[in-house]
Order: structure tokens, then C-alpha cells, then sequence
């Protein structure tokens, strides 16, 4: 039979960039499911634009749940993923995040699965490294007024002390904020030796060119929400710091080894960690529901879950994985930073515990 | 007065969203008379004066000024071939000043600057009681005053052709003679011709050269003001 | 030093503030259409700008260009959108319905020829410099305080002592009546917003390279340019332009006292109580009955 | 009581003491001192913009005064709202009409009896008894077929009907009027100047501001002459209409 | 097919009530109020928070939502009571921007941005009521029972002093109303009446959070308001279902290309807002024959 498989992308605002970014893997992952006929029938991915926004996601979840009736769907940033969790869980059907990267996108029920490594992993593996190899103590932090940003305050204020740094000052900002010249003028006040900038989209990209635009000359530091080629190439970016997930692209895997090629070819540049994520999300798809049908199930929510459940680890891009207890993928963190406008990477720390 | 016809509506037919108002009517103005158009509220005066000036669009009929149709006749074009209307009610900008007031006028008009200096002079010797309020917001005035204010703006343009709806409304008995005066006496010195809309019989009366009753959007009688004069002809009329 | 430094800051926004705040002003007082689309304007011209100058054409030829656009949509707003309503009638709410649905097209239109994301202006302009101790400014944050007076001082000359002004101001008032005095209410009409979208341009050019573009932009300039139309008294241009520095200040300072979610609040606020305790704006008339 | 030289008149409703009212610089009313007696019909007359209208709207509340005071049966009036006075029972109509241009004929009507401000009703006569009263005030007015008919779509002079019938189907004992008859033809006026005198003689009592002499002579029993602001004379008809310096500024030549 | 009608039946019921309520303020009383949104999310926030920490009772839930509301509507009613025309729509639009910044902001009672997540279902005596099916049927019953009672008002003496108001506030003073009271007392009747749909929507979304309830909400429902018909009774109705139909059915322009359907739908549904606005200033129900005083409430 043929499987349709739901997504939840911003496919218009301001974080539509990303949108295209985790298409471009999700869909390379369903033409290679089809092409090895890997399933009895298409497979097929309905969209539904989220806007990153939590209750748009809201309305397009219950779409896919009702309407559609996909038992799958690929959820991306922290907020929306909170906001849909609740149906997931109440309709049984499995949600994938490959983007939010909010601590709590762990605790968000059996149905919530994330494939990306999450920020408090990414706080973790970069705070030592700030303050002991490169000496920044002060940190002040910006962060945007939502799950993620609050995420990733309470990880900072946990992580700092205990190397030694202090977290001078917490500015927050509206959703919807473009105007930072007076958050520069307070950051500046505060005297950091380094700015966490812990918001995404467009509005990340704003606040990094008016920081330096209104004299503010300390240390830069963001996460892997900045791991996008139109943030690396802004020439404010230059000696920025970011945590991504660390992936071997030259890995021989042969699974590694056929998504590099198959995505260089497609779209004409090299993949990111995002690509591989919504990649590796519709490739688990494709193997849990291929397991399902061998053994004649119902290719269901509640099925796959189980079946999850039930297997140790799984074939992915970047290696073979398992998940923890809490559906959650763990990876190493990579700690880069920017050198003509590209994402250079200085260390990779292992922070699993 | 003179037999040349300077303003003319014929075969009107005029209404507001398919109902016709008036039906069918001819009207001409001879050149330097006073016509008097007089009938019962509701009768299509203001209509008519509307259709005339191009404030309306007949469906019928057309509007010709010295014997020549009015092709585009909006009421700029109609400016230009020497009209003014002063309409019904209250009609001055609150916000502007007298004084910018007759400016604007004065503007559309599209004299020369020396020229326009020399009109607003001219008016203020007509109406002098405008200069007392040159400065004041035209909103701030009393009914009378915005009347006069508005009767001097028409005049402004130094028109061959004034059509007047109902100046008396609202105006002090003194005052409303005190303007038909100069009005009167521009009829006669620049050879001005005037339609003039009026309720106050009496007073119109004593001015017109000729009277044309309207009763619901037609002409019913026409003639000169003595044969008025005895009241009972007038209401049986109305 | 951090209050004077937000203080700069407050008053290069309230500049752009001011520009933008002015043009509303003078199409929402001449013709009392609600033109909520006027944000677009701005995001449109603000990305011509980017546009022209980014493909090496120059600053001058960015400017013209903008100017065009802005003044071109505005111009089509009036004609193809807001004349047809009126002629049937249509109250200030259809207008304005109609200028928030065109808003968003123009929004999303933005992004799909644009590009969603994030695009700024690169200039050396936007650099600020240390003018005191640990107080910078940039440069075109001058340039913004000054083409703000600039730009107000001619405005005001030509609304005052102008005829076609004068024909403005009236235009508010009485469309009908300006019929009767022999001009046309659908060329002034035309004026005011070819005019008032002009004004956008420099606000739009100088975001472009301080802030930065993206096509959701429009949205808060409308507010801001609504709450200064208010705050200074519908129909006072001198209002919108004090207004909306005084805005931008407050947006700024605000930042002494509050998080930065609360600066739109306070901006709002402001525009609350004045409405309860000063209707009439600060220069307007009696806006009671 | 009849119109037209009854100075026999009943007891004062409205006491109007040096009552004061600037705009700026322009003093509009300036120290007006008169009354209004039960049965008397008194007509405000004035140039324009002497202060005619604004001393309605000190009157009514509609604007505040500057000075002075103005008593209805004894009370000061001056603290109270617009609708606190026109519960007392002083209507008023408005030069410019007001009416309620989007509601039925009989909606105008009808509401002017429902003072109270609460989605049920407290008191007062049942809606039965209000729809029959409307109905015959609209008889009257001879605005019987027009009464589903919404208020901006009557022609002129039922315009001014309708305004003159919303105050009728109160139960004020005073009338103030402002033009009320302005614009009206020679006809029309006659119709609606018999109604006022029926009105008048069943009790109510009229101030009016006119500028048609037909219809002051017609109607006064005292004229009160308004002059930028102050009252020049409050006398009879004849008294006030033969002044010769009144004519001179106001009446004009009545050949 | 079923569960996506069943489910935009709910939608458009809810809208419909909002439409319905904001009607009655703007079509009968003039009160443009930009700010409709804000009451719909006070309704959904103190649903929710009754919800979640109380009892999901209909019986709790609901009145509590009314009552927070009304109390929260004097806050419009103050600068209805002082300004007309544009200064009211400012003033409502600044209340509106405000409130947005605490249902934002006030994260203890509303989650922020973040929003109040797993909201249970209403119950009505024991039943749960979320399956789309019985939910729609809620949600219609509550609709007609919201344009019984507007309906009611607008006929009786109280309609007739709201319109009154509306066309001549000096008339109605000068014919002793008390405009304040009359004001006053119909925006809280909206509010509370629009709290009523934010509660249900809350329980049928399970969650919400501010970007149900900011400017764009507002406008919709003018929209839906002014498409449908200002004034009329079943214009709010035509309205709502009209305006949520139309991206409902632009969702099914499959041929467009995945990237761009989000910004296309916006761009459609943008202009076709404008379209109406051109081509059907009056609205498509249009102001009938005004209706004659009829009934005492
Ligand atoms: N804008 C309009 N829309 C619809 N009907 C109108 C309009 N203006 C006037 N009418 C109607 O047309 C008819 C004639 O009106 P008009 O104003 O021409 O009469 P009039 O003779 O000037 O009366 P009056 O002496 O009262 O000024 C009246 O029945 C009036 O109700
Ligand atoms: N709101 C206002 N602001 C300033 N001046 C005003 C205002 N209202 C009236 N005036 C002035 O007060 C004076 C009296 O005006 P009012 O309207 O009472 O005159 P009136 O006697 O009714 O005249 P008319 O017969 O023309 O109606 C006038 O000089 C007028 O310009
Ligand atoms: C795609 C990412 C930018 C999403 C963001 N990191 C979040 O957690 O919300
Ligand atoms: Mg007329
Ligand atoms: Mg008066």
C-alpha cells in the first residue's frame, strides 16, 4: 500500500530558509526509499506550513492527524514541537524532531522522537571550552523570548558556574524584535567578554550585525540555529563561534557515503547537519515501517513506536545510532567557527553522560 | 436681460440609483436675468441645479452653455465656461481658514497671482463683513457667516452664470437682503445671470426677473414675479 | 552614560519613526483612508533600495528607484483599491480591511521575489563611532535626525503655503465641496499619497542599512506610524513628527527600566492614555463629540 | 393658553441668570439673563452668529458654561449631563436635525420613550402602549406611511416632520427648537406651524430660534433678541419688531 | 473528508460567535473595536487555566471565562466612552497591542510564547466532548444560542438606544440617554459573549498560546464582520465561513510548488480580502430592510 508521512515546516515568515533546508533532506530520503522500492508502496510527504509558529503548527497537526491520517510527522523547532506534542500523544502518532533543539523536547512523551542532539548537549560541549581554552568568563546572554531561548537560558545559568563563568546579564528579546541597537547599548553597559545569541531566523542575523554595527566588540557565541549558509556568509559573522552536532560526512558507510553524493548532486552543495536530520528522520520511516510490513502489520503509530522500541539500533547517516529511553538521539558536539563566511571546526567534545 | 439663452438643460431626466427625480424637463437662462425657481420641498430644485453644475449625471438630456452641449461636464469644465454654484447647506472646509478658503477659489480659478490679489479685494468690498473673520476657521463660524463665506467664494471667479440653492437658509432677514444686494447689483454692472433657488418667496420675488415653479421634477408654470404678487396664485401652485 | 547612549539611540529611531509617522499622517489626515498598507510601502521601497544598490547601481539610483516604487504603489493603492471602494461608498473599515489583506499579499510577494530571509544594506555608515566616552553614533544616524528636519520643513512649508497644500488640507474636510470650487478630488487625492509614500523612502533606505530587511518589517513601522498619527493629533503633521521621535525615545529609554518585550508595550501605553486624557492629540483638535 | 399675546402666563420653568459662555477670545453668550414662563411661546431671534444656538446647547448641558447659572423649577441645573436635563423634561431639536438617520421612522419614535439604559424594562409603558403612541404621532405629522421608511430616505421637509415628531412623543414640558421650520415651503410651513400651536395649547411650552418673519409674527408671544452675545430685548412682538435699531441690524426692510 | 469538515464546522462556529458578538458592538452600538481578539483570549486563557487546574466542567469553565472578560471590557469601554471614529480604533488597537505583550509575557498564567499545552476536553456532565463530531455539535448549539440572545438585545429597547447612539450621540443624550451606561453595558454583553467561543476553542485546540489572540485575529474578524455584512444577523455568519473556508480550499492548490504554497496561499488570501472589499463594499448579506422594533427582551 502507499504511506504518506506528514511535515510541519515554515514554508513562509521569516523562517521559511529553514523550511527549505529540512525539505531538501526529508525529500532525498523518500526518493531513495522509493527507488529501492524499500516499502510495498510510494511513499509520499504532505506539508503543512507552520510558520514556526506554535499554533499555526497546532492547525496543521490536526490536519495531518484527521485529515491525512498520517501516522508520522516530521516537527521541527522547539515551540511548535511542544505545541503538537499533546496531540501526538493523544492521537498516537509518532512526531520527529530534527531541528528545535529545546532541552525539554525530551520529556515530551513516547510519540515525541528527536533525531538531533539537544542544546543542552550543544551548552555543555561549548561552555568548558569558552571559558577554559579560550578564557571568556563574563558571558552576557540575548536571547529570544520563547521555549528555545528560555531553554537555553536555564542551561547557561546551570553551566557556567560550574567552570568558573559567570552569566553577566540576560536580555531578552520579542519574537517579532528587529530593532537591537538598544540592546547593544546594554550589552555593551555590561562589559562581557563574550554575547550568547540564542534566537533564529532572520532575527539572529539582525542582532549579530547591530551588535557590531553599534560598537559592541566582544566574543560572539550561538548555537546550531546559525549553522545556515545565509548567516555564515553575513560579514559580521566573521570569528562568530557555533555548536553544531558533530556528523562524519567522509565517512565510508555506504548509507553516509550515498547521502553526501546523492545530496551534492541534487541540489549543487555540500549537506549540513539539519539535512541529514530530516533525512535520517524519513529514513527511519522507511525502515520501521519496512519491518512492520515484513511481519504483516499495520503500519500505525502506536506500531511504530513499538517496533522502535523493539530495535537496537538503526542503519543512519553519520553511523548506526540507538535511541535513549527518552527517544532521544544523542551525537558529539562540534565546536566551530566562522572563517570566510564558512563554519570552521575547531574541536569536537563528547558530552554524552 | 438680454434674449440670449447662456445656460440650458434639456430633456433632463435625473435620479438617484434608477429612480428618476426629474423627468423630462427643459430650462433655460437668459443672459443677465434673475430666474427664480421656486416649489415644494422635495420637488428637484436641488436637482436640478446639481445636473446643471455636473455635481449629476443626467440619464437623459443634456446641459448646453451658450447654445453648445458641455461635453465633459464635470464641474471644473463648467468653472471654466464661467459658472458658480453656491449649494445648499453649510459649505465651507471647517479646517481652513477664510482666508485660505478664498485661496483655494481663487486657485481653481487659475488667474495669475496679481489677478487674485485684486479679486479677493473685490469680494471683500462686496461682503466686507468676510474681513472680520479672514483668519478664523471657516468650522468656528455661525451659519450666516459660513453662507457669506461661501457665497464670496463663488463669486471669486467673477462668474457670468451663479446658480444659488436656498442662500437663505438660515440667515438673518437683513443679512439675506444685505447679500442679494451686491448680487443684484452685479447682475446689472457685469451683466451676471442667476439662477436662484428660493423658499423665501418674498424675498426672492422682489429681486427675479422671471419665476419657473417646479412640482415633482416638472416645470408647471412660468412667468413674471407680479403675476405672484397676489398670494392666491402662489398657493395654488404649491 | 547608558541613558544618554539609549537616548541617541532613541532619537535615530524616532527619526525613522518621524519620516514614516509623517507620511501616514498627511494620507490618513487629507483623505481618511486608513491606508495600513502604507508598512508595505515601506518594505517595498526599502527592498527596491536593496535591490538596485546591490546589483552596483549606486546609492542615487537605489534612491530613485525606491522613490518610484513606493510613490508608484501608493499611487495604485489610491486608484485601483481605495477609489473604487469609495465610489461605492465603502466605510473607513472596508478600507481599511482591504489595505490589511493587500499588507499581507504584499508581505508574502516581498519574500517570494526577494527571498524570505534576512538582506541588509552594506555600508561603512552604519558603523558607529565613539563620539564620547562609551557613547557611539553612527553616522546615519545623523543623516536620519536630518532628513527628518529637513524633509518636515518642506512639508510643512508646501501644506501651508502652497495652494495645492491648502487643497489638501480642505481635501480632509469635504471631498464633494472641493468638486464645487472646480478641482478634483481624486487628483489631490492622488497627491496626498504620492507625497506621503514619498516620505517612506528615506526611512526605508537608512533601515535598510542599519536594522536590516526582511519582509515582515512592515508591521510594526504601521503600528508605530498609527500610534505617532494619534499621539500627535490626526491631521497635524508637526504632531506626527514630534510624536514620533517622542515614541522612539520612549521605545529606547524604556530599556532602562524594562526587557525589550515590554518596549512595544510602553509604546503602546503611551498611546492609551493619551487617547483617555488627551484626545485630541498633542496639537490636534477636540476629537470628542 | 394661547399663542400670540398671552402675557398671563404661568409659573417660571427656566430661569436663566447671567449665564456666560467664551470660545477663546469670543465671548458667544454674555451675561443672558431671562426666563421662560409656562404657556409662552418665545422666539429667539438674532443676527447670525449672536449666540442663538450655543445658548441651547448651555441650556441642554451640551456644552459647559461659563459662568452663570440656569434654574428648571427652582433647581440648578448647571452640574447635570445632557441626559440627566433632558430627563427633567427640556427637549430640544438641532439645527442641523440629528436624526437617528439609520433607524425606521418609527424606531426614532420609539426610542425617545425608552430612556432607561438596561436590556429589559423597568418601567414605563409597555411596548403595546409606546407602538400605539408613535403611531399616533406619526398620524399627526403626517408621517403615518412612512413609518418603516429609515430615516435617511425621507425627503427634506419629512426630515424636519420627523424631527419635530421625535419631540412630540416626549413628555417634556419645554420645547427648545432651532430652526425647526427653515427651508420648509409655504406650505409645509403652514402645516407645521398649526401643529405647534396644538401643541402649545394642550400645554407644552416653546422656545424657538426662526429667522422667517412669517414665522415669528405667526407664532411669538415675547421675542427675545439675541445680539453678539447679549440680549438686547425680551418683550412682545410689536415692542421688539418696531424697535427701530433692531431693524436696523437684524430685521431689515420689511416692505 | 468527514473529520476535515467536522473540524472546519468547529472552526467556523467559534469565528462565527466572535463575528457574531463583534457585530453587535459595531453594527448596532459603532463601536469599532480592533481589539475583539483580546477577549477571545481572555475566554481561552481562563478557560484554560479552570481547565487545567480546576475543573473542566462547561459549568465552571465557561462562566469563568464570561466573567473575565466583562471585567477586562471596561478597560475598552473607557475610551469608548471618551473618543469616536479613528481615536476609538487606536485606542482599541493600543489595548490590543498590550494585551498581546501580557498574554506574551505573563508566562505564569498564560506559558508565553510557549502557549498551555495538554488542555483536557470540556465536559458536560460527565461526557468529554473532543472528538470533532459532538464538539461541532457544541459548538453550534453555543453558536445559535449566542445569536439568540444578540438578537434579542438588538430588537428590544436596548438595540434601539445602541443605534440611536450610533447615528447621533448628542441626539441621544438631548432624548435622555445615558450613553456611558448603554456603552458600557453592551461592550461587556460582547466580551462576555466572546469569551464563551475563546474557552471552547481552548478545550477543542488543547492548546493555545498568544498568536491566536493578536492584531491579525482582530482584524480577521472585522473582516469577517464588514464581508459578511456590518449590522445584519446572519452577515457575521457568511462572514466567518467565507473567510474560513477560503484558505482551507487554497490548501488544495496542489500543483503549486511546495516551497512557495505558504507565501502563495498568504498572497491569495490577501487579495482576495481586498477583492471583496472592492467588489462588495456593503457586504454580501448587504443591509436589508432595517428591521422594526419587535419583541421586549
Ligand atoms: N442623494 C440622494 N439620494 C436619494 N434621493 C435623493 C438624494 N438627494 C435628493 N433625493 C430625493 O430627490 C428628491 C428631490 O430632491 P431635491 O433636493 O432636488 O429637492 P428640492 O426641490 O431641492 O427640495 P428642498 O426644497 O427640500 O431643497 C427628494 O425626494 C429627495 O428625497
Ligand atoms: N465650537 C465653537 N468654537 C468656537 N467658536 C464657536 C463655536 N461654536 C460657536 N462659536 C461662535 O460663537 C458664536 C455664536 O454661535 P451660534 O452658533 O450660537 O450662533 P447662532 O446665533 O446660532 O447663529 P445662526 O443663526 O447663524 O445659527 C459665533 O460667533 C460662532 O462663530
Ligand atoms: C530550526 C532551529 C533554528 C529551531 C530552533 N533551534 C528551536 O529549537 O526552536
Ligand atoms: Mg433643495
Ligand atoms: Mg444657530
Amino acid at each position: 500500500a502507499d504511506h504518506q508521512i506528514g511535515a510541519l515546516f515554515p514554508l513562509s515568515g521569516p523562517n521559511a530558509t529553514y523550511g527549505d533546508i529540512f525539505m531538501s533532506g526529508a525529500d532525498l530520503a523518500v526518493d531513495h526509499i522509493n527507488a529501492d522500492e524499500l516499502l510495498s508502496g510510494e511513499l509520499s510527504l504532505r506539508y503543512e506550513d507552520s510558520q514556526a509558529l506554535p499554533q499555526r503548527a497546532v492547525v496543521g497537526m490536526t490536519k495531518l492527524v484527521n485529515v491525512d491520517q498520517v501516522p508520522y510527522v516530521l516537527s521541527a523547532f522547539t515551540g511548535v514541537s511542544k505545541a503538537i506534542s499533546t496531540l501526538a500523544q493523544r492521537n498516537q502518532v509518532v512526531a520527529v524532531n530534527g531541528g528545535g533543539v529545546g532541552p525539554d523536547l525530551a520529556q515530551l512523551g513516547e510519540y515525541f522522537w528527536n533525531v538531533i542532539p539537544l542544546a543542552n548537549l550543544e551548552v555543555r560541549g561549548l561552555v568548558p571550552y569558552l571559558v577554559e581554552e579560550e578564557g571568556l568568563k563574563n558571558v552576557v546572554l540575548i536571547y529570544v523570548d520563547d521555549p528555545l531561548g528560555q531553554a537555553i537560558r536555564t542551561e547557561l545559568e546551570t553551566e557556567l558556574p560550574t567552570v568558573g563563568g559567570t552569566l553577566v546579564d540576560a536580555l531578552s528579546v520579542p519574537t517579532t524584535a528587529q530593532q537591537f541597537s538598544g540592546i547593544a547599548a546594554k550589552v555593551r553597559a555590561a562589559e562581557p567578554d563574550a554575547v550568547y545569541i540564542a534566537s533564529y531566523g532572520a532575527q539572529q542575523l539582525q542582532i549579530v550585525k547591530q551588535l557590531r554595527d553599534n560598537g559592541v566588540d566582544a566574543q560572539l557565541v550561538t548555537y546550531s540555529g546559525y549553522s545556515v549558509s545565509e548567516a555564515l556568509a553575513l560579514p559580521e559573522s566573521e570569528g562568530l563561534i557555533y555548536t553544531t552536532q558533530s556528523v562524519d560526512y567522509d565517512s565510508d558507510d555506504p548509507v553516509t557515503k550515498r547521502f553526501v553524493d546523492d545530496y551534492t548532486a541534487k541540489y549543487g552543495r555540500a549537506p549540513t547537519a539539519y539535512n541529514v536530520n530530516y533525512y535520517n528522520a524519513v529514513r527511519l520511516f522507511g525502515l520501521l515501517a519496512h519491518a512492520l510490513e515484513d511481519k504483516g502489520q499495520a503500519v500505525t503509530g502506536a506500531n511504530l513506536l513499538a517496533e522502535r522500541m523493539a530495535t537496537d539500533s538503526f542503519d543512519l547517516v553519520g553511523g548506526t545510532v540507538s535511541f535513549q529511553d527518552d527517544g532521544t538521539l544523542v551525537a558529539p558536539i562540534q565546536i566551530n567557527i566562522v572563517t570566510d563566511g564558512a563554519g570552521q571546526p575547531v574541536a569536537t567534545v563528547d558530552v554524552a553522560d | 436681460m438680454t434674449d440670449r439663452v447662456v445656460l440650458e438643460g434639456r430633456g433632463l431626466v435625473v435620479g438617484y440609483g434608477g429612480r428618476p427625480i426629474i423627468t423630462g424637463l427643459d430650462i433655460a437662462l437668459l443672459e443677465n436675468e434673475v430666474l427664480c425657481l421656486i416649489g415644494h420641498n422635495g420637488a428637484g430644485k436641488s436637482t436640478l441645479l446639481k445636473t446643471l453644475f455636473g455635481l449629476l449625471r443626467p440619464s437623459a438630456g443634456e446641459v448646453r452653455v451658450d447654445d453648445a452641449p458641455v461635453d465633459d461636464a464635470e464641474p471644473r469644465a463648467l468653472v471654466a465656461k464661467g459658472l458658480a454654484m453656491v449649494p445648499e447647506g453649510r459649505s465651507v472646509f471647517p479646517s481652513l481658514t477664510v482666508g485660505e478658503t478664498l485661496r483655494m477659489a481663487m486657485w481653481a480659478t487659475g488667474l495669475p497671482r496679481h489677478e487674485q490679489r485684486v479679486r479677493i479685494e473685490w469680494v471683500l468690498d462686496i461682503l466686507p463683513a468676510i474681513t472680520e473673520f479672514l483668519h478664523r476657521r471657516a468650522g468656528t463660524l455661525s451659519g450666516g457667516q459660513q453662507q457669506m463665506v461661501s457665497i464670496g467664494r463663488a463669486l471669486l471667479s467673477r462668474p457670468r452664470i451663479l446658480l444659488l440653492d436656498e442662500p437663505s437658509i438660515g440667515l438673518a432677514p437683513k443679512l439675506f437682503q444685505d447679500l442679494l444686494q451686491p448680487i443684484r447689483q452685479l447682475q446689472k454692472t457685469d451683466g451676471l445671470s442667476i439662477l436662484l433657488v428660493e423658499q423665501n418667496v418674498r424675498e426672492a420675488l422682489k429681486i427675479s426677473d422671471r419665476v419657473v415653479v417646479m412640482k415633482s421634477g416638472a416645470m408647471i408654470w412660468e412667468g413674471v414675479p407680479s403675476d405672484l404678487e397676489d398670494n392666491r396664485k402662489l398657493m395654488e401652485l404649491y | 552614560m547608558l541613558w544618554l547612549q539609549l537616548a541617541i539611540t532613541g532619537l535615530q529611531v524616532g527619526a525613522l519613526y518621524a519620516l514614516t509617522a509623517v507620511g501616514f499622517s498627511l494620507i490618513f489626515g487629507c483623505t481618511r483612508i486608513f491606508h495600513f498598507a502604507h508598512g508595505a510601502t515601506f518594505v517595498l521601497a526599502a527592498y527596491v533600495f536593496y535591490y538596485v544598490e546591490s546589483q552596483g547601481y549606486g546609492t542615487a539610483a537605489g534612491v530613485l528607484a525606491a522613490s518610484v516604487a513606493a510613490v508608484g504603489f501608493g499611487v495604485l493603492m489610491d486608484r485601483l483599491v481605495y477609489a473604487p471602494i469609495q465610489r461605492h461608498e465603502g466605510s473607513f473599515f472596508t478600507v481599511f480591511v482591504a489595505s490589511f489583506g493587500i499588507g499581507i499579499a504584499v508581505q508574502n510577494l516581498v519574500g517570494m521575489v526577494f527571498g524570505r530571509s534576512f538582506v541588509t544594506v552594506t555600508t561603512p555608515l552604519s558603523r558607529s563611532v565613539e563620539v564620547l566616552d562609551g557613547v557611539y553614533v553612527s553616522p546615519l544616524a545623523w543623516i536620519a535626525v536630518a532628513c527628518a528636519g529637513v524633509f518636515f520643513l518642506g512639508l510643512w512649508f508646501f501644506l501651508r503655503r502652497t495652494n495645492l497644500g491648502t487643497g489638501l488640507r480642505a481635501l480632509a474636510d469635504n471631498p464633494e465641496l472641493i468638486r464645487v470650487f472646480g478641482l478634483s478630488p481624486r487628483l489631490l487625492s492622488t497627491y496626498a499619497f504620492a507625497l506621503g509614500s514619498f516620505l517612506v523612502v528615506p526611512a526605508a533606505v537608512i533601515t535598510g542599512a542599519t536594522a536590516g530587511l526582511n519582509p515582515a518589517l512592515g508591521h510594526h513601522v504601521m503600528l508605530i506610524s498609527l500610534a505617532a498619527t494619534i499621539v500627535g493629533g490626526i491631521g497635524s503633521i508637526g504632531g506626527a513628527l514630534v510624536a514620533g521621535f517622542g515614541l522612539g525615545l520612549a521605545e529606547s529609554l524604556a530599556l532602562l527600566q524594562f526587557d525589550s518585550q515590554w518596549t512595544e508595550a510602553v509604546t503602546f501605553a503611551i498611546l492609551f492614555l493619551f487617547i483617555l486624557l488627551r484626545p485630541s492629540g498633542l496639537f490636534g483638535r477636540a476629537a470628542t463629540s | 393658553m394661547t399663542m400670540n399675546g398671552a402675557r398671563n402666563a404661568g409659573e417660571t420653568l427656566l430661569e436663566i441668570r447671567h449665564l456666560e459662555k467664551r470660545f477663546g477670545g469670543v465671548k458667544a453668550v454674555a451675561d443672558v439673563t431671562m426666563d421662560l414662563r409656562a404657556g409662552i411661546v418665545t422666539t429667539l431671534v438674532g443676527p447670525n452668529g449672536a449666540g442663538k444656538t450655543t445658548l441651547f446647547n448651555l441650556i441642554t448641558g451640551h456644552l459647559p458654561r461659563s459662568g452663570g447659572s440656569v434654574r428648571w423649577l427652582g433647581r440648578d441645573i448647571g452640574g447635570l449631563k445632557p441626559y440627566q436635563i433632558a430627563r427633567l423634561g427640556i427637549a430640544r431639536t438641532f439645527q442641523d436635525l440629528r436624526l437617528f438617520s439609520e433607524m425606521t421612522v418609527e424606531e426614532n419614535i420609539l426610542t425617545v420613550m425608552e430612556p432607561n439604559a438596561l436590556p429589559f424594562r423597568l418601567s414605563g409603558p409597555p411596548l403595546k402602549e409606546r407602538r400605539a403612541r408613535a403611531g399616533h404621532v406619526l398620524e399627526r405629522t403626517g408621517l403615518a406611511d412612512k413609518r418603516a421608511v429609515r430615516a435617511m430616505d425621507l425627503a427634506y421637509a419629512e426630515r424636519k416632520f420627523l424631527s419635530l415628531a421625535r419631540i412630540m412623543a416626549t413628555d417634556a414640558r419645554l420645547w427648545l427648537l432651532d430652526e425647526p421650520a427653515s427651508g420648509l415651503d409655504p406650505h409645509s410651513y403652514e402645516l407645521f406651524l398649526a401643529l405647534l400651536r396644538e401643541e402649545v395649547s394642550a400645554g407644552v411650552t416653546v422656545c424657538i430660534i426662526e429667522h422667517n418673519l412669517d414665522i415669528v409674527i405667526g407664532i411669538s408671544d415675547r421675542i427675545a433678541f439675541l445680539d453678539h452675545g447679549r440680549l438686547l430685548a425680551d418683550d412682545d412682538p410689536k415692542t421688539v419688531l418696531e424697535d427701530p435699531a433692531l431693524a436696523a441690524i437684524y430685521f431689515g426692510d420689511r416692505s | 473528508m468527514e473529520a476535515y469538515l467536522l473540524n472546519l464546522g468547529v472552526l467556523i462556529s467559534l469565528y462565527a460567535i466572535l463575528a457574531v458578538t463583534l457585530n453587535f458592538i459595531m453594527g448596532y452600538a459603532g463601536i469599532y473595536s480592533l481589539a475583539h481578539a483580546v477577549f477571545f483570549g481572555t475566554g481561552a486563557y481562563a478557560g484554560a487555566s479552570v481547565a487545567l487546574n480546576f475543573s473542566a466542567s462547561i459549568f465552571v469553565m465557561v462562566p469563568t471565562a464570561m466573567l473575565c472578560a466583562a471585567a477586562l471590557s471596561l478597560l475598552l469601554a473607557l475610551p469608548a466612552l471618551r473618543v469616536r471614529g479613528e481615536y476609538f480604533v487606536a485606542a482599541s488597537l493600543g489595548l490590543q497591542v498590550l494585551a498581546v505583550t501580557v498574554f506574551a509575557e505573563w508566562k505564569a498564567v498564560t506559558g508565553g510564547i510557549g502557549g498551555l499545552i495538554g488542555i483536557p476536553p470540556v465536559d458536560i456532565a460527565g461526557f468529554e466532548i473532543y472528538s470533532p463530531g459532538s464538539f461541532f455539535i457544541l459548538s453550534l448549539v453555543t453558536l445559535a444560542a449566542v445569536v439568540a440572545i444578540t438578537r434579542l438585545l438588538v430588537r428590544s429597547s436596548f438595540g434601539r438606544s445602541l443605534k440611536a447612539i450610533r447615528d447621533s450621540e448628542s441626539a441621544a443624550l438631548a432624548f435622555g440617554k445615558n450613553i456611558a451606561l448603554i456603552k458600557t453595558t453592551s461592550v461587556v454583553i460582547s466580551a462576555a459573549l466572546a469569551a464563551i467561543a475563546g474557552s471552547l476553542y481552548a478545550a477543542y485546540m488543547s492548546f493555545i498560546n498568544v498568536e491566536s489572540f493578536m492584531l491579525d485575529t482582530s482584524v480577521l474578524i472585522m473582516a469577517m464582520v464588514i464581508i459578511g455584512g456590518t449590522g445584519t444577523q446572519l452577515g457575521p455568519i457568511v462572514g466567518a465561513a467565507l473567510l474560513l473556508i477560503l484558505p482551507g480550499a487554497l490548501s488544495y492548490l496542489s500543483f503549486l510548488p511546495q516551497t512557495e504554497i505558504g507565501s502563495i496561499q498568504q498572497i491569495l488570501y490577501g487579495l482576495g480580502m481586498a477583492v471583496l472589499m472592492i467588489f462588495r463594499p456593503g457586504g454580501i448579506v448587504g443591509r436589508g430592510r432595517a428591521e422594526t422594533g419587535e419583541g421586549e427582551a
